[in-house]
């Protein structure tokens, strides 16, 4: 499902943020990857809808091969994948709804069935009362449970968060891993970074632990680390 | 399905443009304002035109018959100059309109010199208009070889000058309307650039969340040709009753002198059809120009 | 220091954000603001420093009365605070060096002072190597760190901090939490809002719990609470 | 402390200037077509009043004597009229001076005709220019009252018609040129507030951190103004080099027309400074307007 191998990442001004990662994830996997601020997470990450291209090494994701594609293909790999950015990377013009509802969108939905997904969606993030507020009218949390609804809406088969619940309460985080594990179980694939220790160590799930550009830890129902 | 996504374009398109509120104004009025000038450029050059048109017609031959030759005589060589190619019109003036004319020309001063004289020396003369006048010098040669003609006055010393200063006029306003066109084009579509530029962030978002390019385009591409047509329906119609009002209150002629403007139906027909074409089209253009820059980061 | 009696706050579409808040912390404090997502606690502390209006209520600010305060005074009100934004706002043409500087350049610092300041506080940040480079290539809790550096820069008063741990890794999150403490005992006021229920439960100072727009709980030396 | 904070406002914006990059290249370039438009505009507009004053200038009266005075009599009532305010100049021309043109002026055709007259009938003629080619009219009545003088050609049917031509070139000039020069005002400061606008985000930014309206404003001044005083350099520089070029190949005159073009100095001088004076209001003040709104949010 996900596969990288020996990649490399060297941003233009020379940060080395990645440093020779391979990594399977197989289909229904569910991944932690966690590490200090900067270690390479998102950049790891990014590589996989392509917003980065690796600077070596070799990428493949739900059958597309990253290198190799297309400019006008990337639309096809991103659309299989549902992002939660670290920056929530929401559209400023679009009402929270139209937000979530832009992702079905883009994939030709019926209109009846957007609205109808686009509630039931919002409704599990807790936000059924937020449909048409501007996301500059949300809280700093509101606004990351926008991301993550538009992240889940269309079904994605992987789900990468960033960082999901970094303006979250815990009762909300919780509830955003609890919606995760729920999608987990019907198969799809999910890959999130994040810093919450409790999180990681109650739920146990694989962990990829990043530093300085490496995997330094590689393991399944593995514990956050990084005791203080 | 495709209609259902065109549909939705043109919604999200028209949505935009009232989103955008200031910033789709500002651009609106800048393509106002550069379409008003194109028009009021293309009112200028569409009435100089008709001018050098009007000038160009008033332009005539007058060939002097044999001093021998009769009125009536005159009136033969009038058939035959009549069949001449090219010809577009012959009027006769008789030896004795002829001398009439001299002394008005003359005025009071010298009219008295006249009166010495004894029998009518002028000759039967025909003036002759020419069917397109730049071949006027063309027909006053063709009139020289008719034996009956003694001379002819072609003005040519006077015609040359005149297609000089006309043609002169013609390509300097030529020039001007091109570089008034070039430069609407370039102002336009850069307005409409600057003002999608400050929304790369917004294109890269929906780049992430899986939108094709022509997706993101279609919207853009309807705000941006809204924008260009209403900025071109604005001036058009403005133009349209300016021009109007300046035809009715100058009775139709350039300021009292002697040049007939071009009537308000055949120039609200031309200029409200130009400016709306070019409203759409840098519209269209400028909007797919710039959409196209930052779908490529 | 901080002062707030019987303090609205809705919002121009209408969410009733703040309903009825009074709250007094003296200078020297180190206060929490927990509370759950939309709570309101961002719209507490934008308050403050006048991002926000009030629609009811008074608020006074190391001396500023807020309601009365001229829009040319201001500034002034502001440069006593040091804020650190839940979504950083870091001025994006400018390196983070030059991010955290322009909090000293507005107050007319000489350049020599700028440039020895601004390389002290980023290296307590930990990030003395990313002076140059500009915000958006650095990673989420880099950005985060130089909100934070901006925040102390100018050794203000108070320092009013939203959700400053969001997106740091525990081991940054501790470094952050001992450099506030520092400045605490130094004498500078600390209000921040925060999800991080260890950091509450360890360094316990005062909470001030808001749920719907009204404070519910407010105990000196206070626990997260929240538990689930 | 001024100065240092004044030197590092101009060092922020200069800075802005650089790394807005797109963004002021795009504002850069519209100035530049814009101020050429206009001193393009301003180039046909001092050429056109240059040529009204020329033509003006070949405005004269025909003052004819008496029939029985002689060439000699004559030069007595010129030093006379030499006299008289607001006349320039006075050109006797005698009897004989009179006949000669006449003939020429009748041509071969009609020239014959004078060949049968005995004595010389023409009066000696005074030619007279008035000081103000606007008061040719004026001193043709002045002319009038000397009893010597026989009668007067003042044109008037010719003169009343062409100032009114001329005043109507000259008010249409000035109608064009103003809203040539209200459109650029528009057209700059629209386009330097759009791109002011994508940054609205960062001067809210600004003002969150503490920074005065003053020291938000002064780089976004600098910046616009170095881009409007660019702006403007780049078209006067180029229009001074075309119009020297124009004005070679011309030989000075118009198209080889009898009207002379405003020499390339004195062109060169008032081009520079209108585009360079326009370049940095319109920058500046675009700047400060567009700033200012986003400082009162
Ligand atoms: N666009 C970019 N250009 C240059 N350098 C970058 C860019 N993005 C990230 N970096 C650098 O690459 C390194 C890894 O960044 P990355 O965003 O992957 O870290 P991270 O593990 O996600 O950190 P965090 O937990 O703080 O989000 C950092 O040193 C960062 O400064
Ligand atoms: N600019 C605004 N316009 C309208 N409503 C707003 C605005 N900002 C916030 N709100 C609303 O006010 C309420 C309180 O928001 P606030 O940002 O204060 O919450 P918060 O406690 O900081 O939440 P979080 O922990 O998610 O950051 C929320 O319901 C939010 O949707
Ligand atoms: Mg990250
Ligand atoms: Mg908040």
């Amino acid at each position: 499902m996900i596969e990288m191998q020996d990649v490399w990442k060297e941003y233009a001004n020379g940060t080395h943020a990645l440093n020779g990662i391979s990594v399977h994830i197989t289909k229904g996997e569910f991944v932690y990857v966690v590490g200090p601020s900067g270690a390479g997470k998102s950049t790891f990450i990014k590589l996989m809808y392509r917003e980065e291209r690796p600077t070596r090494g070799h990428i493949f994701v739900n059958g597309f091969n990253i290198e190799r594609l297309k400019n006008r293909k990337i639309p096809y790999l991103r659309r299989s994948i549902g992002v939660v950015f670290q920056d929530f990377k929401l559209l400023p013009r679009l009402t929270a709804g139209e937000n979530v509802a832009y992702a079905l969108e883009v994939i030709s939905t019926p209109h009846r069935h957007i609205r109808k997904r686009v509630k039931e969606v919002m409704e599990l993030v807790g936000l059924g009362d937020k449909l048409d507020v501007l996301p500059n009218q949300l809280s700093g949390g509101e606004q990351q449970r926008v991301a993550v609804a538009r992240a889940l809406v269309n079904n994605p088969s992987v789900i990468i968060a960033d960082e999901p619940t970094g303006n979250l309460d815990p009762e909300n985080s919780w509830g955003i891993m609890k919606l995760f594990q729920r999608i987990n179980d019907r198969g799809t694939t999910i890959v999130m970074a994040t810093h919450n220790k409790d999180i990681v160590n109650t739920i146990r799930k694989r962990v990829i632990a990043i530093e300085n550009g490496k995997i330094v830890r590689d393991e399944s129902k593995g514990m956050y680390g990084y005791d203080n | 399905m495709i209609i259902n996504s065109l549909s939705r374009h043109f919604k999200e398109g028209a949505k935009n443009l009232i989103r955008n509120g200031w910033m789709s104004f500002a651009a609106f009025s800048a393509v106002v304002v550069t379409l008003a000038i194109v028009g009021v450029s293309l009112l200028v050059a569409l009435n100089v035109q008709q001018m050098s048109k009007y000038v160009a017609n008033q332009l005539e031959v007058s060939a002097y018959l044999q001093q021998n030759l009769s009125n009536a005589e005159g009136q033969k060589i009038e058939m035959q100059v009549e069949n001449i190619p090219g010809v577009k019109s012959v009027v006769l003036e008789t030896k004795q309109q002829g001398l009439k004319q001299l002394e008005t020309e003359l005025g009071p001063q010298y009219g008295d010199l006249l009166k010495g004289l004894g029998t009518n020396p002028l000759p039967v003369t025909l003036i002759v208009k020419a069917d397109n006048p730049r071949d006027t010098l063309q027909v006053a040669n063709n009139l020289k070889t008719i034996p009956q003609i003694a001379s002819v006055n072609d003005g040519a010393e006077y015609v040359r000058p005149l297609f000089r200063v006309l043609d002169i006029v013609r390509n300097i306003g030529a020039v001007l309307l091109l570089a008034m066109f070039l430069t609407a084009v370039f102002l336009i579509s850069n307005t409409i650039r600057i003002a999608i530029f400050s929304r790369r962030r917004e294109i890269e978002i929906m780049r992430l969340v899986g939108a094709t390019n022509g997706f993101i385009r279609m919207p853009f591409l309807v705000e941006s040709t809204l924008i260009g047509v209403f900025g071109g329906a604005v001036p058009a119609v403005a133009l349209d009753f300016l021009y109007q009002y300046l035809y009715q209150i100058s009775g139709g002629y350039f300021y009292g002198i002697h040049f007939p403007l071009i009537s308000v139906n055949w120039f609200v027909i031309k200029v409200t059809v130009a400016l709306l074409v070019l409203g759409f089209v840098l519209g269209f253009w400028g909007g797919f120009m710039s959409v196209r820059k930052f779908l490529r980061i």
